[in-house]
């Protein structure tokens, strides 16, 4: 049984024990320091903390680019991260963590560190941070010019938190639901929402010490047809929860749809939704920043229209306003990027960024009415939940969850009813043809009813799953809507 | 047509979920009993669900790159288990980056897998050689 | 001196001597033998023919993909063309004409073709069609499957056109202005315009006989800052001008500015004002359909750059539905591309398409009043035209040039006057800031002042030259606007 | 600084006015006086412009790829007209297609340049060459 959760503050000096017993998960644990971290985060120049490069480009109007990155060894990934700041002009770095520290596997990650090492090759699919440890993180991010991010997918990352806040790292990605639901089987939202109150708790304990993190929950979920409505939901919550444990620099995510108007309308609307739900909790101090994360989905194999794709999602970043965007790369669909597939990316978007820097989606009706189904579907989602909750966003999820009023498609979890099929509709944007257990209310339900209806309707079929397997490849195989042939 | 069996899952760490669930519905479709893992699946769990439902077939996909290290042994244990010589394909992404295919092909043969298929392999792609190698 | 020109349809009976004059040009000429080449075109399949491809997808709502190429030996360009088809998926094929060719050059396009072919390699920029005759390039048309156009910038194609229309070439670019005073020094636009009245009798008397050519002038002009009002004005004048010889399929084109409500705007209007000149002439039996050329000024060097640069003019085409765009290729600031260069242009291309192609750029009130400006803006060079033309538009067009009514920035022609200044404003759209003779009414010359000193207050400078020679450099170095650092 | 006057054009049947009309102008500012004989300019014109004008520099350029071809014989024909040791550039896309750089600079100086700068150079790359290379 897993522990009875509420959203409240953790209380630092609680939290002694179970920062002992985290910290002895893996031999590196022995090498934090919170003193010496501390002073290490606050002799680093501004430029490279990555919530005040947020908050700079938020103030100017400009769009980042951030690319995904991490190989196994220490020094090819620092040349990694040096040649993609260099050579891609990365506004932002990452640190991209291997599938086995995601699981909190450091066994397997260690050999797989020796076995690429000795190959000369990586066969971790990242950098396994833990493994590393203190020292040889800190080398890391003092060799760069740019802010790093830990990016993951680790339902429990509190001793990956631990160590690489500890090595300086200014900014960590992921949050006690988009690090479960879309990356876990078996883990349940108690457990993941709590280890990640910890993570949070422990980012406080950094701002009460005067040194910004930035934090960011995972806006794509699973990146498969995921309706803004439902990562709204999931990026908000997440963005109380963390709010609550002292978190005050915060990036919330969307995974591009490919209709410009929703992508456009979804971005707009994250912000002014999560300011509204985070000033209903009292939570006032809080920097919002948005992300937008190109095409989450299958990819086309040919580089040529990888660029295509890649570029549409620089385009609608910029035309929606994000503060800074991830970045795909043409080699996609064919493995994890080479450093120059990787630069190329990030160089398409920055062309793009650049060119569409001084313009705006233009206000029109439709987009209004865009955002407008956006805020009621994510409201009724976030009122339902809170109502659920008695008031507690901790307690509220994980009922959501167990209910299915929140339900994210594709997940892999078994705590995620994944009763609902998300379609494009006529236009390409995402909608439901069934939304399960979603608390919509009868308008919300029509709406979707007669989008799906009309596409139907030009498709001369029935709605059904072919549609929705036909959508899932479409992009891949160079359309946007799965039409039949 | 006499109906068979397949075990489907992801192996090892592997949460990538869509493929799993689209290869599920499509073998379904072509009339396969299909017992599907889902994601995060363990070598002792391929070999467990395939010695209790009798399979006919075991299909692995692995599609975050460490798939060469996951499926080390996987054919061992089965032997172990009695069922050594039960046909097993593999599919996805499965090297970090991208190699030569027809390294990538050899070395998973090697690994003891009848069929082996690059990432961007679609059911029909598949079933009819699955049917053939099945007898039917 | 250069005959007195009208824009009266020419009698096909009196241009027998003309004709014969030209054929005599080069030795190829007399493979022209019109009943065999109507013949020819009637046998051929309609989904080759270039303008019922372009009314098919005017009608369906898609915007095509073509690309521009051309290499001097027969099979080589043969072998181009079916890579760009099979390998690239173009849905329209061109046949770039060589520089000399373009000159009426013939021994020098003679003497690179025999060198290209000693060599093994492309000394000329494009495809001879003159010096191949009407039995070589018979063999082309025949060896596509999609249709294909003639593309060039020859000031006097009248020889050029005989023989590829006699090949069953269903699609003829260029005009009497668009191809002279971008492309030529000392040629009279009497004489251009006069021998382009020629190309579109020719053009007539086929479609006399029951056989659509189409006919487009070269819109983006010189590729450089070219406002959108300056090429509609040209686009419309040759439109009328080839419609009064019997012209019956044109597509009018608009080269990218980059600024995307402009350039939506602009092919907006272009299809709006084409009708309504055409109609107060009363031709209205001439299909219109528009293409967008994607960015036509300089390219950035880098490969990702441009890929970035060609997907979002995919994007500005598709969402403005041009019926279709002409790509440009990863490798234009390197030189002319390699054939897989050509189709990686075109596939990134096709994949913006066909995400896009079933949006719309929204409605909305900055897009009405982009539109009023381009459209007013228009009609005062058109009208001022007319009244300088007394009614006559080949009349008009001489005085036009000649006061600096219209007026061509950049342009290497002696009859064009080269007093204006082309430069973005703040948002990147293209203003004037100075408007030499252009017949700009008070309230578009106050329009102009407002946009450039609002861009000038923002970058703190005054706006000169150095702004425009910034703007020029801008794209290829990765912005839009060619802002002091 | 004592003015020294440069023949500037475009040769051949090359149209391409916009890096011609942005180096006439930069040169201007950088002092020099300026014959712009524009695009379209045949080796005769450079010549006798050269002569005519007491010329210290002759600056072509070739944007549209028959550089190669156009050329040809032009310092020979500067020989014969007397002013065989003007200095003299060119730049721009010297040939058809993209070739290794320093074969085409190889090319272009056995062709009687004295400098051959390729198609992203930009003026202020060479206003200091030229102004040591003129001695000023
Ligand atoms: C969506 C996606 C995700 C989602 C997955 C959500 C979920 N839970 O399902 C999220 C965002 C969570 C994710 C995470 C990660 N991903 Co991911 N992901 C993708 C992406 C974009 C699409 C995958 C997909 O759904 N495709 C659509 C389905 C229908 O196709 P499919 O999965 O390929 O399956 C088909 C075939 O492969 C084949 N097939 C598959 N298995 C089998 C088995 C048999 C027997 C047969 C015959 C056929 C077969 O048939 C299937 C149906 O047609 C791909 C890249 C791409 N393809 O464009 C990367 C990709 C697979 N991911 C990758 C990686 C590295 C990761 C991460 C490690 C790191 C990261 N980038 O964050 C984590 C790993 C998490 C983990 N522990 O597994 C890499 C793998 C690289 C490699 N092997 O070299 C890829 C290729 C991206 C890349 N180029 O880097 N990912
Ligand atoms: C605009 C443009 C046009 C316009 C020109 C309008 C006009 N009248 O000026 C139009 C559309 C008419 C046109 C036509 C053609 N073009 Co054009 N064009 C371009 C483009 C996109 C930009 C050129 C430009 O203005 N650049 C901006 C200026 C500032 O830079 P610049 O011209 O390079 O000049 C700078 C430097 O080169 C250098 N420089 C130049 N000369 C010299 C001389 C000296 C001594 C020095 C030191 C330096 C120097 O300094 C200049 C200032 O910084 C280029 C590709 C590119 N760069 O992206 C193709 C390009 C030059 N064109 C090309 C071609 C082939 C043509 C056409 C034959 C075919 C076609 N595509 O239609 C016709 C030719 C017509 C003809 N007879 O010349 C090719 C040349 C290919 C090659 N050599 O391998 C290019 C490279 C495109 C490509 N990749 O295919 N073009």
């Amino acid at each position: 049984m897993v522990a009875q959760i509420t959203h409240g503050k953790l209380d630092w000096y609680d939290l002694k024990q179970e920062r002992e017993e985290v910290l002895a998960g893996w031999v590196t644990g022995q090498e934090v320091d919170l003193e010496d971290a501390v002073r290490f985060h606050l002799a680093l120049p501004s430029h490279l903390n990555f919530g005040v490069r947020m908050a700079q480009a938020k103030e100017e109007g400009k769009t980042l680019a951030q690319p995904r990155a991490g190989v196994a060894d220490l020094t090819s990934h620092i040349g990694l991260l040096k040649f993609l700041q260099d050579e891609g002009g990365a506004d932002l770095l990452p640190t991209t963590i291997d599938s086995y520290t995601r699981q909190n596997r450091y066994e397997e990650a260690e050999r797989g560190l020796e076995e690429s090492v000795r190959e000369g090759r990586s066969l971790l699919n990242g950098f396994p941070a833990v493994n590393h440890g203190v020292a040889n993180c800190r080398r890391l991010v003092e060799s760069l010019s740019v802010p790093v991010q830990v990016r993951h997918g680790t339902p429990d990352a509190r001793l990956l938190a631990e160590i690489t806040l500890a090595a300086g790292f200014t900014a960590y990605e992921g949050g006690g639901i988009s690090y479960n639901i879309p990356y876990a089987k078996r883990v349940p939202l108690e457990k993941s929402i709590r280890d990640w109150q910890y993570v949070d708790r422990l980012t406080g304990f950094y701002e009460e010490q005067g040194v910004t993190i930035n934090r960011e929950p995972f806006g794509p979920l699973t990146g498969t047809l995921v309706a803004p409505s439902v990562s709204h939901s999931v990026a908000i919550i997440e963005a109380i929860l963390a709010a609550k444990q002292g978190v005050k620099s915060l990036t919330l995510g969307y995974g591009q749809c490919g209709n410009l108007m929703q992508d456009v309308a979804a971005l707009q609307t994250l912000t002014i939704l999560a300011e509204e739900y985070l000033e209903a909790e009292g939570l006032t101090d809080v920097e919002i920043t948005t992300v937008f994360h190109q095409w989450m989905g299958g990819f086309p194999n040919d580089e040529a229209r990888a660029f295509g794709v890649i570029s549409l999602g620089g385009a609608a970043a910029a035309l929606g306003k994000a503060t800074k965007v991830i970045v795909k790369t043409p080699h996609e669909a064919l493995g994890v990027p080479t450093k120059e597939a990787n630069a190329q990316g990030i160089r398409a978007t920055k062309q793009v960024l650049s060119m569409l820097q001084d313009q705006m989606y233009p206000e029109n009706d439709k987009l209004a009415f865009e955002r407008e189904i956006i805020i009621q579907e994510t409201r009724e989602i976030l009122n339902k939940t809170r109502e659920l909750g008695e008031g507690d966003w901790a307690v509220g999820t994980v009922r959501s969850f167990a209910a299915g009023v929140i339900d994210i498609p594709f997940a892999p979890s078994s705590f995620n009813a994944g009763r609902t099929m998300p379609a494009r509709d006529n236009d390409g944007a995402i909608r439901f043809l069934s939304w399960g257990n979603l608390p919509f209310s009868k308008d919300i339900q029509d709406f979707h009813r007669s989008k799906l209806a009309e596409r139907g309707k030009a498709e001369q079929r029935t709605p059904s799953f072919q549609m929705v397997i036909d959508d899932v490849y479409a992009i891949g195989q160079g359309k946007l809507i799965g039409r039949p042939r | 047509m006499e109906s068979k069996t397949l075990v489907l899952g992801v192996i090892g760490s592997d949460v990538h979920a869509v493929g799993n669930k689209i290869l599920e519905v499509s073998f379904q479709q072509a009339g396969f009993d299909v017992v599907n893992l889902g994601v995060l699946v363990s070598q002792k769990e391929f070999v467990e669900a395939a010695v209790e439902t009798n399979a006919d077939a075991i299909m692995v996909s692995s599609l975050y790159g460490h798939g060469e290290i996951d499926v080390r042994g996987l054919r061992e244990a089965l032997i172990e288990a009695g069922i050594g010589d039960i046909l097993m394909y593999i599919g996805g992404y499965l090297v970090v980056g991208s190699q030569d295919w027809a390294d990538v092909e050899n070395k998973f043969k090697q690994l003891g897998f009848d069929r082996v298929y690059p990432p961007s392999t679609l059911p029909e792609d598949v079933i009819p050689t699955l049917k053939a190698d099945l007898g039917i």
